[in-house]
């Protein structure tokens, strides 16, 4: 039995939360939240010189060659900070895309761009106001190009690369698509969360190539939207961790009726049950990754139940810390809405719980019934 | 047990009714409001005006005896008038806090010359009134404050900062809670003060809230002198006259407002589910549905029974505490669910996509914040359990504690 | 403005109360329990003199001629006292049902009897493992006769009339059976709640004769426990209220680390908590009983949200009054366990929460599109 | 990150497998039970020949020193052993008190000469021990217990009732927690004692719970004489002996065992639900059993990373501490929703009418105490955020008060 990072993986942990916490403040945050710039793109650049962009890709293809262990005790420290940079989009989304059915030509094209930094990318699937199915996927392709909008699109306003859900004769396929080129129109989009961007993307024939099977895409967008899961679920067990640090640190300091608030059950109570439930989805994460890197047949209900107890941590710390902050806790001058923030985003950002709780109940079933 | 007005009742209404017909517009649907298409400063002036009518038709504080302006009316009556009020465009938003607890101050421990001076203006819309209480470190706990108050002379100088003061930047005129004697126990060496807010000193900054927008105040003071003829009530007293203005302001807090269950029925029909059809047919929202629905329903004929003792000349049981210790959680968790249901496109703000929608998204960053002011969902659940079940207080280790050697913590 | 029982309505229960306060302690209750008597015949006998069983039966039949307001405020005292008498079956179903249905004759064979508790009556829907609908309506009436089983039956085992849901010619008819008749038998059942009786009915070939129009049958059974509805929400009202009362009387005595446990966050946000639900409830059972009294139309929304709020509180109160009580709840000396059982019971009795639930978003959904 | 043994650990496993196949017999399957068939007296005798058998092979107490009849062993070791055992019909359930919390106190506190008589008997299950600290006035704060030691002569005399007592009724000795001093602070007063379940004046009685049955025992004590040679540590000293105790309790504490998702999934394959079709098809359902399922999965995860702690010879961190605090909660409310399902037939608790449907009625009035025994839901959250997290206690106001001049109340 050993349920537990290495000794290496741990080393790496703490790397990147010393780099992540020198270089991305609340103050760093705040600037993107406030300012004209789509990410921080200097973050961004110590952060893919770090080789963090690319840990899970090949040295082959510019990457460090680790592996998703190591993809997971990063993405927990880029949740712990709030970073305002692309890094699920263009990480767990498209590289991951890439990594799992793209061709060598475009894995050669792409990846070592990826890992570098020196592209982003991202995953369009949501439609609009319509629940993200198959039956639902807007846009089509016909063999070379594509036409059609994906809306809302995770840094879609800044990605050069997006592989798209896409109707096509086969039935569903992903297809990849130079964002730079031809037929590519962007709208950016207000959102819960100004930290991250999302955009409206509109394709009018615009170039684009097959990425898996034609056919099999809704199915590899499911593999890939697993893997994602749990990596995000990572980012969220380190959001929600930072907001009980948060809330505890204020409750501490904080004194009413001539204690510290901290000694008073309601707020020790909210403190344990926001640790209880950050808890339960690290163990839920620590499932998934186990899942992720050794590609077990456990993995979609692994994911799904990593996504699940993801979202109710997060969801939760980020809600009661404000709460337990108090006033202060409900000013733009207090960091709680930066996580209040990003919780609701990552909340939803590859499908609400509502439907994950959904298909893990149909995951279960499959398992029981094969 | 009916919904109908007594003989009396009915009277009272008929005459509010007949008056509001010849004075005020009529709404033509619920959604319009009476301010729009106004810039901030003549909704002000149409609020003053309107304040200015009702006050000379006595309908500006029923309850207050004659002498003062009012006309010595019944609680039910004030509810009633505002039930019909409600249904004009009507201006709304400016003089409760000062009517509602400012002036009642006042006139418990003015002077009979400054209450001369200060009432009517007040009434009339003419001079704005706001509560000058919270502060950095003494949200919860009020009487921890720290803003000092130093004799000088006939003078006191005032050094601090106020936190959280609805309408402080538009108000001419505040009451002022202030330390006087950091070496009693905190309770104990407070004073209240009114002052001008124009005064030398004194500045009004608006605070950003979570949200992006900014409701409240916060309010500086600088060595700001008041006169000692405006310290209502002695040296030192000054709890005892918070509590007061406070008791009025728990009667004042209200129910959260925001999207309800129409309009979650409403998101929910217009929802495709992932199996194709609206969610409004999927079991988990309907059980969502009811839930807050009976919620709902419950604090309205809640209302219902206080408004009953109130026509009766009853004081209001225990069951109107219950109001905000339930609308405000019951407001975030809704709107988070209408997020839910949304899925993916919960996160947009975008006017041109989300429509209507855009409602959950506002109020589930408004939310957070009701759960906070005028009392935490904690602070109201010690003020039942206390209060109205009459259980024991928590251990306090402030009583007799000098203010200067509590300890002081995070502002 | 009059959202409150009128004086006389108070004084009513006053004089409840005072009456099972002293006639119905918990050690009655307890041997019902513990015991073989299936009812307490002392106590019902003494309900019924006081003319609580016919208090909505007009005079002409016997009762009190009074209303359904009287009703509510008796209920509610039954409730409190978790009386082990077979009150629900024979006064807010058989009596509502002969009330809304009855032919003359029918009432005058019945009312009188049940009034005076020399009768009791109930009310047979449940099918066992499946849900009580129409579409699975076990027994059969051809017009003189009943054979099928119904099971569970409330107090079935100790009523002497019953109506019975059954298939008829014309879809489901209403049919009234004498029990103590031919074609009757009775099997008693353990269920969660002893203090109050079950059984399994079946009938062969029993006489039975229609109540209200044959193939009206289950509407008139919805609008009868619509009515039944709306009078156990003050039973559960009184039952929460009682479960409050308790916990609190026993965390102010209670000692622990030098302090009254009452005087700590954890049990006075809980008892606040009861306080809450049980103040949603009872308001929400006010307006079902202006429905109910009044015949409103709104008396479908008004009595699911009247069960509804009564089951959250009574199934909250009586749970956690257990929890204040610390380990003495546990036990069976402790009286919180009658609470338990009762709470249990009435919650399921006329039908789960969360089939009120959908049934009130349905009647909702109803009213927004009349 | 994986599943597997270290080539330690598989050994290890190796031999405990290979001596539990020639020693036991298999389960044939999971719900085969060794007390199948047995009265009271034949399951005590099977468990007693297992454990006497466990202990030759030094198999019983696998971390204990040689010298005391265990192997030195490492906690992963006693792990994957029970994992082994799991799966044979081994008896259980009659020595976990004893060995784990009186004997390691006997061993900490006792004469050598008094471990050397009782140590062995123990370990081989030739002498049951049980424990006795909880009283009825003294739940949550043990440390009040009234149970009175007075001393005389050499002998002390003991009067008072202990509660929650698991096993007193077959036990052969005790552990005793007693008040000797009322006149200090109520930590300071209290004696650790052991005793002869037989002494004249114990007398047991079971303790009928909620659900009508009986697995713990009250035990009165009149005039009962301990020799002083049976005091554990010093006069006074006794809070630190069962701390002693009480931190192995917290160890032993496990998960609430009942229905759980496999269960809940079939009842809600097999339950019609109002509009036809298995409830397992509509989303409430579903989402429920989604929560209950990560919740179930994150205990056992944590449990798997305590494990590797274990496994790497470190102490477990917090993480144990959160498995009852969600599991009893859960099993409350997985049970009520199970009831719920069944609507109308969720009261019935007829074996014929019910069938296996009955394990959920029976949960339900079991769950209730396992919110409270070992540590109530409250207790339990103030230990995670005062130990693990740091957060400080709560204002402590028995803490320089001699015992006798606190506050006593209700029992």
């Amino acid at each position: 039995m050993n349920f537990d990072f290495s000794d290496e993986q741990k080393m790496l942990r703490d790397q990147a939360r010393s780099f992540l916490e020198d270089k991305c403040t609340s103050q760093t945050v705040r600037t993107i939240l406030e300012g004209d710039e789509p990410y921080d793109k200097e973050l961004w650049a110590g952060i893919a010189e770090m080789g963090f962009l690319g840990a899970a890709i090949p040295e082959e293809f510019g990457g460090l060659g680790l592996g998703h262990l190591e993809l997971c005790v990063i993405a927990e420290e880029v949740g712990r900070v709030v970073a305002p940079v692309p890094f699920s989009s263009s990480v767990y989304l498209a590289t991951e895309a890439l990594l799992a059915a793209g061709s060598d030509s475009q894995k050669s094209a792409w990846l070592p761009k990826l890992a570098a930094g020196e592209a982003i990318g991202t995953f369009a699937v949501a439609e609009g106001n319509k629940p993200a199915t198959a039956k639902n996927v807007n846009a089509s392709f016909d063999g070379s190009s594509l036409t059609g909008t994906k809306v809302a699109v995770p840094d879609g306003d800044v990605a050069d690369v997006a592989i798209v859900a896409a109707k096509s004769a086969k039935g569903t396929a992903l297809v990849l698509v130079d964002l730079n080129g031809p037929g590519v129109s962007r709208r950016n989009l207000r959102t819960v969360d100004p930290t991250r961007s999302y955009a409206e993307l509109t394709f009018e024939g615009a170039p684009a190539e097959l990425i898996g099977d034609d056919g099999e895409g809704w199915s590899l967008k499911e593999r890939v939207f697993d893997r994602a899961a749990v990596l995000m679920a990572f980012e969220q067990v380190g959001g929600s961790q930072s907001a009980l640090e948060m809330a505890k640190e204020y409750a501490m300091g904080r004194i009413a009726f001539g204690r510290s608030i901290a000694s008073f059950q309601a707020i020790k109570h909210k403190l344990a049950d926001m640790y209880i439930k950050t808890e339960l989805a690290r163990s839920n994460a620590y499932y998934g990754a186990w899942a992720l890197s050794t590609d077990a047949p456990e993995l979609p209900v692994a994911a799904a139940g990593a996504r699940v107890a993801a979202i109710e941590a997060y969801g939760f710390a980020a809600q009661e810390n404000v709460q337990a902050h108090g006033g202060i806790g409900f000013t733009w001058e207090a960091d709680c809405h930066l996580h209040y923030r990003r919780a609701r985003n990552l909340n939803l950002a590859l499908g609400s719980g509502r439907v994950w709780k959904d298909a893990l109940v149909t995951r279960l079933e499959q398992r029981n019934a094969a | 047990m009916d919904f109908n007005d007594s003989p009396e009742e009915a009277a009272f209404r008929a005459e509010v009714r007949e008056w509001l017909d010849k004075n005020a517009e009529k709404k033509t649907d619920t959604n319009t409001n009476w301010r729009a298409g106004l810039d901030d400063a003549e909704a002000m002036a149409k609020a003053k005006a309107w304040q200015a009518k009702r006050a000379d038709a006595r309908f500006a504080q029923i309850t207050w005896p004659e002498e003062w302006g009012g006309r010595g009316g019944t609680p039910i009556q004030t509810v009633i008038y505002g039930q019909e009020e409600s249904q004009y465009l009507a201006p709304r938003g400016y003089f409760e806090i000062g009517l509602g607890m400012c002036i009642p101050t006042m006139m418990a421990y003015a002077t009979p010359e400054q209450n001369a001076r200060f009432v009517q203006p007040a009434l009339r819309g003419e001079e704005i009134w706001c509560q000058l209480f919270s502060e950095p470190s003494a949200g919860s706990d009020v009487a921890g404050l720290r803003t000092k108050a130093v004799r000088d002379g006939d003078d006191w100088v005032i050094n601090g900062q106020k936190v959280w003061t609805s309408g402080a930047h538009y108000s001419d005129f505040g009451i002022l809670l202030t330390r006087t004697n950091p070496d009693v126990p905190k309770h104990k060496g407070l004073t209240m003060f009114f002052l001008d807010m124009k005064s030398p000193g004194v500045e009004c900054r608006p605070i950003k809230q979570m949200s992006g927008d900014a409701n409240f105040n916060e309010v500086f003071f600088t060595d700001v002198r008041i006169p000692d003829s405006q310290r209502l009530s002695d040296e030192g007293n000054g709890w005892k006259v918070a509590l007061t203005t406070l008791m009025n302001e728990r009667l004042a807090v209200g129910d959260a407002s925001g999207p309800d269950i129409e309009e979650l029925m409403e998101l929910a029909r217009n929802t495709e589910s992932e199996t194709g059809g609206p969610v409004i047919k999927d079991m988990d929202v309907r059980q969502k549905i009811a839930d807050w629905y009976v919620q709902g329903q419950g604090l309205k004929y809640t209302k219902f029974r206080t408004l009953t003792a109130l026509s009766k000349g009853q004081t209001p049981g225990p069951e109107a505490s219950i109001s905000k210790v339930v609308s405000a959680p019951r407001l975030q968790d809704l709107t988070s669910f209408a997020l839910d249901l949304m899925d993916q496109s919960g996160v947009q703000m975008d006017r041109e996509l989300t429509g209507e929608n855009m409602q959950f998204m506002a109020s589930n960053f408004w939310a957070p914040g009701l759960r906070i002011a005028g009392g935490t969902d904690e602070i109201l659940r010690n003020i039942i359990a206390e209060r109205v079940l009459g259980l024991p207080g928590d251990v306090r280790v402030d009583k007799d504690v000098a203010y200067k050697d509590l300890p002081k913590g995070t502002s």
